[in-house]
């Protein structure tokens, strides 16, 4: 068995990050006027991603992670807040709708692969709109050259292009659904929950699929899951969510193996592992961190890779 | 420290009549898309108190189990051979409404998502009122009492008899099913994956309080999932399925210390630790069969790294290969001594 | 009387127009329940139009002036009110006082002045003959109670009190009420009836479905194939009689447009009319096709046999018409279609409004005899509101419309030809809708309205007929039909063709004749 | 109407994150030619098709098979059906089986083309609701809603009064008060289908709003799309037969509702002329009944479940 | 709570909006009440006539607006004028007199068809493919395919005319006087038999349909499974579990068909010569009776949105999901 690398292979990681945010925000309003109330989904959160780094957003359900890779998919308008890309502070020049060249950049793969995509085209449309749309005038013998290329990238056959998405196994289509948000040749894709829906044995697959991807094209990725161990996996970084709060970030196997925050703690003794020699008892729910440290947002260093949520001393 | 269940209950039980022994049980559904026989000769027992586990790939025919237990499988499913004898009695034998009558007195289920197997329009309280005057005629007031006894029993305020499903959180409904199923303390809970629509820290929660609950009752189970981590530290036995068949049956320990079939081995590689080295994972190649047309032969060969020849045709037989642990592979019956059913 | 005991006898009729009753006994009022101009209150006279002659009523007797400049009424003697208070020639001066107030007319009338308690007088600011029926029909209604009522525009008379057979209102309800005797009426022996009872029918169907049914005594709607779907059912007891005294029924061209301005094609269209079919099938050969003086057989005494026997355009001739038209310089196509003078094609509209179903078929028939002219001619039939609002803003190119009625044919002709009643285009008109005004006939009328004398009155109307003939100011199809149909099997006197003494009309003033002659049968 | 609402509102189905694979959303069987395959052998809407297509062809031969203008009258009144005339003649002499093949050309065209404008406006308004959401989806919704509550069939007396007469005013008076049912329907579907993530997915791949409307949402609104038009021919047809049996169509010409409403006038009810008034109107069931059961095998062939099976 | 209030904000919209309409609609319309009376009876009219009509009904030549702020504000008075076909009745006495019937018909017929209709179908769902599964649903859907009229007017020959069993039109027999014996009952009961049957034939087909359709998307729920799973009893499971939870969208259906309830009863009126409120708008309309017309169509709608509020209040009893804390 092969030792996964540690860091990434880029050479630029030392530059300057390809997406900051910062100090992000959504509001959600529930109801309508004048009986709304306010659910904060994302609260003040700041991270960076490096060019080819894996960066994993794990938290309980609810938390805020499919709002943010849906904020930096420019799905969602964020409360407050800054999104960097290239240096570029997207909300200020791009208000209302995405650029092309935003949508060039930034590419999303979806929870349910049935969902996102449309059952009514065949998989070649999935492929061929992107490429279309931003690719230069291919004549249709580049498009059908460029087709197979991506194809075989994500390890379908070409002969799959024909077929309809219910046509395809669950792993099949999540290929196809990365091979779609590979097509205009991003520079960072956010997958959110790629594997949650997918079948045990195949979601190996499919994560090996992305780090593939990372390592041979240097793409870089937000890797959103509540599977910690798979976090583990794949990503460089980890960040762990919850209820809106980033509480702990840092190198997944140092911060796996010495969680701070209370609320990763909880998170890690939770997974069932049935090689772990000891389990953690988990503490009783309202003893948790979950809702700690809200508003605080004070970030206490514990090593050059790995930060944590300042905890207050009364719940800590 | 401690794991969820105590290893050494292992050997309890073991001489006493099994509360559930299911034979050679086939079920087929007939379907535009070809006919599908979901289970096709399943054989296992499970002991008083026992607790165990069913596990394989989606679709390989382990809800259709469940559903054969309850007799809740209903056109286009049919059983089509095979028994199940719940304490004896064979459920398959009896009338509707005998069948009725032991339905959530004997055998009881919690199903996959609580979202659903709770009435929307009805609420908690009313929903476990409803067990205790079918079943027992228990006036309503009597009723109400021990709904509110069984909430506590699964750490819910008694007040919640009054809630409607949607204004619980998913794992308080979850737990409100299981509160349901323990109702009229029955002799088998079968757990259709109970938990995987909660997220982890909440199943860990809703796992530790099953197994209280399992200590101190001692109703056996019959626990359904995919997620092999989980049923190891479940689960006091367990069973490995694939494409409507058991391949693999055995303590859970061993299975986990030792799996024989390349399936389990391959089922138990595809779940990255959380300790240790990251090592390359590989999964298991290519996808689940189609059920309409199953491989001819051991039906795990197309993805088996390890196929020879004879597997294409020759059908392995569930062997006990070492003690209280059967498999069904042909590269491991070598040393084996064939079993009749698969032994305890 | 007890209702239970004389339901039996009540005289039943339905009326088709109306699904339900709202209460409303104001003889004043525009749309006054029926029964209420016909049972409940009386008019001084009665004009029969089979007969054509005038039956006194309230009015006992009356003189009218040689220069119709005015008429004196007597009142009947002994007249009282359903109240018990006698009629006096002050109730007959309040009515025309508040029917001026309310619902206007009678422009002509100067002065209604009682004489004495028995004698109105009413004096013209003109000549005009045409006056004495006109007053002589207007129902009178009590001072003593009118008099009392705050705002009698308004009000429903629920217990009207008047002078009429049948005044005491009993049974109201959404679809039916019950007029029952009068206690002190004027002739005892004519109120032979327990009472009247109205029934309302959403439409014609339901109406002659009681009909045919035998729920009902007495009907005057229009009934599909009367002979069959009516009579034949019990040919003993069923009658019907449809005597053609309506109004002339007219299809009128708007003379202020092209080409119906000449009068040769008005006359080449009609003699392409083929008016035998218009009324055997259009009108379920409920009538006769008119002829040239335009008159309808309400006036047969009047009409003059002499121009009826040369009459050339009322008849059917397709050559004939086809040769004026070719003549008049409207030239026929190469595809038979012909073009008017300036180049563009002949063809118009031909509006009725939907409701008249009978009337659609005559023109939809009419507009098949074009096709043999070349002409082309499109049925329109919207909502009678927006055809008479065509008609009355002059903006229709043709229409079916009825014509004026009066005792005498004045109405008729002042109607279709008079100078006096033509209003320019874009103003709106009440009458004469085709906008034709003749001077000649203009001149002859104004002499006619100022005759009293009979023989002179004749003369004056020849001449109107005559001139009727060469002007073709209306295409006259056929006479109003009054429909009327019965069954004698509870009451009988009824009247017919025999003994026309009234029509069988159960809303026209001749109603309360056969109210006062009809009897339970033996 | 759509009384029969193929989109249970009551749906519990709230997303929960399951690792079994789904069933294919039955949609996408229905995209690639399995729905006209499944329409074709579905023996419900065989029959719906086969009578469907019989009415068509006998409203284009109308001309050949009963030359001349069926409403002129004819000497031979009230005749029972014969030889000479099949179905009989009317009391003005039309001969009845005329008439009829004639109507069905008015009626089959003004129910086709109410069918066809309502559903594409409600098509139009149900999408873009549903997409846009927000401010729109509000407008839109309230706007609709309006056209639910107002009493059909009084408006449509009302707008058919206020109108001149004629197929045309029948057909928009029909539209204005149809296409509210069929949009509310189609928001529903669409708001269904706008939260699937291949729109998102779309929105990210940067298509426009309505390429994303039209081509992405609206193809799988297929056979809830065919419902809704089959209801809203239906609705036409029946429709217009009302009104035009009240005086309120275009009574000059023949339709099936013009035929019934002189058949009424001419009181063949009282004559005793059944064959006056028969053939208008089993035409329309006739007609309505196949559009209903294609409707039916539409949602059968969407909605196996619906089939009623025999039990083993 | 919140969301009734929402609803009753739209409804309160919905209500100007239809009022709007309705103010806007007859005046569009040429020709004026005055001539179109004429017409109808058809006799000549002088100019003076005709203005002191015009004067009589009241009819103003103010410009639209402030007609339109004049109408607002008499109908939050609640006062809809004076009918001008039946002058000088006020609207609302000739509303009232009229309402009654068509509540009476329109909400029997309504009833019996959801009712039995929902019941139909609960039964075939939970029968499938049984009798009652096979046969009735087709066999609806092709009675109620025929025109409603058509449909009515072959009753009426049928068991009206040919057989005589039932009495051809009016709401009671002329000559009873109201009241609640036994006998005037019973009157008015088969005298509701042939119109609110027919009414009841062609719509019970659709709410079968809709229910059975729902109610097998239903069955296939887990809560269904799990009812089973429970050995509760069948009829039980049908009715308490099932059919509660299929019944919601029928409910919606219910509040949106009560606008046929009280305008859709018009063709029903014609035929059966039935009192009410449909036939009554058809025939202001022809007479250009604006106030009349008016005060109907705000009758109606405020009839049919009173009654969607209240089927959203009874929603919510039966959704507590819809029930927001
Ligand atoms: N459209 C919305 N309107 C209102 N609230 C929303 C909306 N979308 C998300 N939320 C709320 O925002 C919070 C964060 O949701 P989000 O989907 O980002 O969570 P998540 O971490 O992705 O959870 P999961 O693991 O279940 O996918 C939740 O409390 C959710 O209820
Ligand atoms: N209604 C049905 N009609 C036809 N085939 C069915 C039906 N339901 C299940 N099957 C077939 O039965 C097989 C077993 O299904 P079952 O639901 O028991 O799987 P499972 O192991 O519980 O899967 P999962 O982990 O996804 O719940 C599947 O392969 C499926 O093809
Ligand atoms: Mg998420
Ligand atoms: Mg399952």
């Amino acid at each position: 068995m092969r030792t996964l690398q540690t860091t990434p292979p880029s050479p630029e990681t030392t530059t300057a990050p390809l997406v900051r945010v910062r100090n992000l925000s959504k509001d959600y309003h529930l109801g309508s006027f004048p009986f709304r109330s306010t659910v904060r989904a994302v609260n003040d959160v700041s991270f960076d991603i490096n060019r080819g780094e894996i960066v994993a957003l794990v938290g309980e359900s609810g938390s805020g992670k499919s709002t943010i890779a849906r904020i930096l998919a420019r799905l969602e308008q964020p409360t407050g807040g800054q999104l960097i890309i290239d240096g570029q502070d997207i909300f200020a020049t791009e208000r209302r709708r995405a650029s092309m060249t935003y949508r060039s950049k930034v590419q999303m793969v979806f929870q349910d692969p049935f969902g996102s995509l449309n059952p009514a085209h065949r998989i070649e449309h999935f492929l061929t709109r992107p490429l279309q749309l931003h690719g230069e005038d291919d004549s249709p013998r580049a498009l059908k050259l460029k087709l197979r290329e991506l194809m075989a990238t994500v390890g379908l056959g070409e002969q799959m292009l024909d077929r309809y998405p219910h046509q395809l196994s669950g792993g099949q289509r999540q290929r196809v659904a990365i091979a779609r948000a590979l097509a205009v040749e991003p520079e960072i894709i956010l997958a959110d929950e790629p594997t949650s829906m997918l079948d045990v044995s195949v979601r190996i697959g499919i994560l090996n699929l992305m780090r593939k991807l990372r390592d041979e094209r240097g793409v870089s990725m937000l890797y959103i899951t509540h599977d910690l161990a798979s976090a583990r996996y794949i990503a460089d970084t980890t960040m762990v969510m919850c209820a809106g709060d980033l509480v702990e970030g840092g190198e997944s196997i140092e911060l796996m193996a010495a969680p701070h925050h209370p609320y990763t703690r909880l998170l890690l003794s939770a997974v069932p592992d049935a090689y772990r020699a000891q389990g953690i008892r988990p503490p009783k729910r309202e003893a948790t961190g979950r809702n700690a440290g809200r508003g605080a947002g004070e970030r206490v260093t514990l090593s050059p890779s790995h930060w944590a949520l300042k905890v207050p001393e009364s719940t800590a | 420290m401690e794991t969820l269940i105590e290893r050494d209950r292992e050997d309890t039980g073991r001489a006493a009549a099994p509360v559930l022994s299911v034979k050679d049980l086939r079920v087929h559904y007939t379907a535009e898309s070809g006919n599908v026989t979901a289970v096709d000769g399943v054989s296992f027992d499970i002991g008083a108190g026992e607790v165990f586990g069913l596990a394989g790939e989606s679709g390989c025919g382990k809800s259709t189990i469940a559903n054969a237990v309850m007799r809740l499988l209903q056109s286009p499913a049919e059983i089509t051979g095979g028994s199940i004898e719940l304490n004896g009695r064979n459920l398959l034998a009896l009338g509707d409404e005998e069948l009725r009558r032991t339905r959530w007195r004997d055998v009881a289920m919690v199903f996959q998502s609580a979202m659903n197997s709770l009435n929307p329009v009805m609420t908690i309280g009313d929903q476990i009122v409803d067990v205790f005057t079918t079943h027992e005629r228990m006036p309503k007031k009597a009723a109400r009492e021990r709904a509110a006894e069984l909430l506590k029993l699964v750490d819910i305020s008694p007040d919640r008899l009054k809630s409607y499903p949607h204004q619980l959180s998913g794992g308080m409904r979850q737990r409100a099913v299981i509160a349901i199923a323990l109702a009229l303390k029955p002799s088998l809970l079968i757990m259709d994956e109970p938990t995987t629509a909660l997220d982890v820290v909440v199943q860990q929660e809703i796992m530790h309080q099953i197994k209280e609950l399992q200590q101190e009752l001692g109703f056996s189970i019959l626990f359904i999932t995919h997620d092999i981590s989980l049923m190891v530290e479940l689960s006091h036995r367990m069973a490995v399925m694939y494409a409507g068949r058991l391949v693999e049956v055995a303590p859970s320990k061993d299975m986990l210390g030792n799996p024989l079939h390349p399936y389990t081995n391959a089922l138990m590689g595809a779940f990255p630790p959380l300790s240790g080295p990251r090592v390359e994972l590989t999964g298991i190649p290519d996808a689940p069969p189609n059920m309409a047309h199953p491989p001819t032969g051991c039906r795990f060969h197309p993805r088996c790294p390890l196929a020879v020849d004879a597997c294409r045709s020759t059908e392995p037989p569930l062997l006990q290969v070492a003690a209280r642990h059967d498999a069904a592979c042909l590269l491991v019956s070598e040393q084996a001594v064939p079993s009749e059913r698969s032994s305890r | 009387a007890n209702g239970a005991e004389t339901s039996n006898e009540l005289l039943t009729i339905p009326r088709e127009d109306t699904a339900t009753f709202t209460s409303n006994f104001n003889p004043f009022s525009p749309n006054a329940l029926p029964m209420t101009q016909q049972s409940v209150f009386e008019p001084l006279l009665i004009v029969n139009p089979v007969k054509g002659e005038p039956v006194p009523w309230l009015g006992a007797s009356w003189v009218a002036d040689d220069d119709a400049r005015g008429v004196t009424f007597t009142l009947r003697e002994g007249v009282k009110w359903s109240d018990g208070k006698p009629l006096t020639a002050d109730d007959v001066v309040y009515t025309f006082k508040l029917q001026k107030e309310i619902l206007g007319g009678f422009d002509y009338l100067d002065k209604v002045s009682a004489v004495d308690a028995g004698t109105v007088r009413f004096d013209f600011d003109k000549p005009y003959a045409p006056g004495l029926f006109e007053v002589g029909q207007q129902v009178i209604a009590p001072k003593h109670v009118w008099s009392k009522i705050a705002d009698p525009a308004k009000a429903t008379n629920d217990t009207p009190v008047g002078t009429g057979p049948y005044t005491q209102v009993s049974r109201f309800q959404t679809q039916s009420f019950e007029l029952l005797k009068n206690p002190t009426y004027w002739q005892p022996e004519k109120q032979q009836l327990a009472g009247i009872r109205m029934l309302a029918f959403a439409g014609n169907s339901g109406a002659n479905l009681a009909l045919q049914n035998g729920d009902v005594d007495w009907s005057d709607q229009f009934i599909p194939n009367v002979q069959k779907t009516f009579v034949d059912k019990d040919p003993e007891h069923r009658h019907f009689w449809y005597p053609t005294t309506g109004g002339t029924i007219n299809w009128q061209l708007n003379t202020t447009k092209a080409p119906f301005n000449d009068p040769v094609v008005r006359k080449a269209l009609s003699m392409a009319v083929d008016r035998d079919q218009v009324a055997t099938l259009g009108m379920s050969g409920y009538t006769q096709p008119a002829d040239c003086t335009g008159l309808s057989d309400a006036y047969s005494s009047w009409r003059d046999q002499s121009i009826v026997d040369k009459c050339e355009w009322t008849k059917l001739d397709v050559d004939k018409a086809n040769q004026m038209l070719d003549e008049a310089g409207y030239t026929k196509g190469a595809d038979g279609l012909r073009t008017l003078k300036d180049g563009k094609p002949f063809q118009f509209k031909f509006s009725v409004g939907s409701a008249s179903s009978d009337w659609l078929s005559v023109a939809q028939i009419i507009s098949k005899n074009m096709e043999e002219l070349g002409v082309k001619v499109e049925v329109n039939s919207p909502d009678w509101s927006q055809v008479v609002s065509g008609y009355t803003d002059g903006s229709f190119d043709s229409g079916i419309v009825w014509s004026n009625a009066g005792a005498t044919p004045v109405e008729f002709y002042r109607g279709v030809m008079s100078e006096e009643v033509v209003k320019p285009v874009g103003k709106t008109a009440n009458e004469n809708y085709h906008r034709f005004g003749d001077p000649e006939a203009t001149a002859t009328l104004e002499k006619l309205v100022a005759t009293a004398d009979p023989a002179g009155q004749k003369a004056l109307v020849g001449d109107l007929q005559e001139r009727f003939d060469e002007v073709a100011p209306v295409i006259p199809l056929f006479s109003g039909p009054v429909w009327g149909a019965y069954t004698d099997e509870r009451f009988t006197g009824w009247p017919s063709s025999d003994n026309p003494y009234a029509t069988l009309s159960a809303r026209s003033t001749t109603t309360v004749l056969v109210l006062t002659s009809l009897a339970p049968a033996q | 109407m759509s009384l029969t609402d193929p989109t249970p509102t009551a749906s519990t189905t709230a997303g929960n994150p399951t690792v079994q694979v789904p069933e294919p959303p039955v949609s996408g069987r229905l995209a690639h030619g399995g729905f006209v395959h499944g329409i074709l052998t579905h023996k419900k809407a065989l029959f719906g098709l086969a009578v469907l297509a019989v009415f068509a062809l006998l409203a284009l031969l109308a001309p050949v098979l009963a030359p001349g203008n069926p409403s002129d009258f004819g000497p031979e009144a009230s005749m029972a059906p014969s030889a000479s005339h099949l179905l009989g003649t009317t009391s003005k002499g039309q001969d009845v089986l005329a008439l009829t093949l004639w109507g069905s050309r008015s009626s089959l065209t003004v129910g086709f083309i109410v069918g066809l404008a309502a559903t594409f406006i409600g098509c139009l308004v149900g999408i873009a609701s549903a997409y846009f959401g927000k401010a729109m989806d509000e407008v839109l919704s309230l706007l609709t809603n309006i056209f639910l509550l107002i009493p059909g069939l009084p408006l449509l007396v009302v707008l058919a009064a206020f109108l001149p007469p004629g197929p045309a005013t029948v057909v928009v008076v029909l539209v204005i008060t149809g296409w509210a049912g069929s949009a509310r329907v189609l928001r529903s579907q669409a708001l269904s289908l706008r939260s699937k993530d291949f729109v998102a997915a779309s929105v990210v791949t940067g298509e426009r709003a309505w390429r994303i409307m039209f081509r992405e949402i609206l193809p799988n609104m297929a056979s809830i799309v065919m419902s809704t038009l089959l209801g809203c021919v239906i609705y036409g047809i029946g429709a217009q037969a009302g009104l035009e049996f009240l005086g309120l169509g275009d009574t000059g010409s023949v339709s099936w509702g013009t035929n019934l409403y002189w058949a009424n006038n001419d009181g063949a009810l009282m004559t005793g002329e059944w064959w006056v008034l028969l053939p208008s109107g089993v035409a329309i069931a006739v007609v309505a009944f196949a559009l209903a059961m294609i409707n039916y095998a539409v949602d059968e062939i969407t909605n196996p479940r619906l089939r009623a099976e025999k039990r083993g | 709570m919140v969301f009734l209030l929402r609803r009753l904000g739209f409804y309160i919209l919905a209500f100007w909006a239809c009022i709007t309409l309705n103010f806007f609609l007859p005046r569009l319309m040429p020709g004026d009440p005055v001539s179109r009376m004429f017409s109808q009876v058809q006799t000549q009219m002088r100019p003076d006539q005709v203005d002191a009509l015009r004067r009589l009904f009241g009819l103003d030549d103010r410009p639209m607006w402030e007609q339109y702020l004049a109408y607002i504000g008499n109908i939050l008075r609640g006062d809809m004028g004076i009918s001008l076909s039946r002058f000088p009745a006020p609207v609302s006495e000739v509303i009232a007199s009229q309402i009654g019937w068509t509540l009476l018909l329109g909400g029997t017929s309504l009833i019996i068809a959801v009712v039995l209709g929902n019941l139909l179908g609960i039964l075939a769902a939970w029968r499938r493919g049984r009798f009652l599964d096979s046969v009735f649903p087709p066999l609806l859907i092709f009675i109620g395919s025929f025109p409603y009229f058509w449909l009515a007017m072959a009753a009426l020959y049928l068991f009206g005319i040919t057989l005589g069993w039932l009495p051809l039109s009016h709401a009671f027999s002329t000559g009873l006087s109201p009241s609640f014996s036994l006998e005037y009952t019973g009157d008015v009961i088969a005298h509701l038999i042939l119109p609110a049957s027919t009414i009841v034939l062609v719509s019970i087909g659709g709410w079968m349909l809709g229910m059975r359709n729902t109610m097998i998307a239903t069955t296939a729920e887990d809560y269904i499974t799990m009812a089973r799973a429970k050995g509760l009893r069948p009829s039980r499971i049908m009715f308490q579990y099932a059919a509660r939870n299929a019944m919601l969208p029928s409910v919606t259906s219910f509040g949106m068909s009560l606008g046929f309830v009280v305008g859709g009863a018009l063709l029903t009126e014609t035929v059966f010569a039935y009192p009410g409120i449909g036939y009554q708008l058809l025939t202001s309309v022809q007479a250009l009776d604006y106030p009349l017309t008016q005060g109907i169509f705000l009758t109606i709608t405020a009839a049919v949105l009173a009654a969607n509020f209240l089927v959203d209040i009874i929603y919510v009893r039966l959704d507590p999901r819809v029930r927001v804390s």
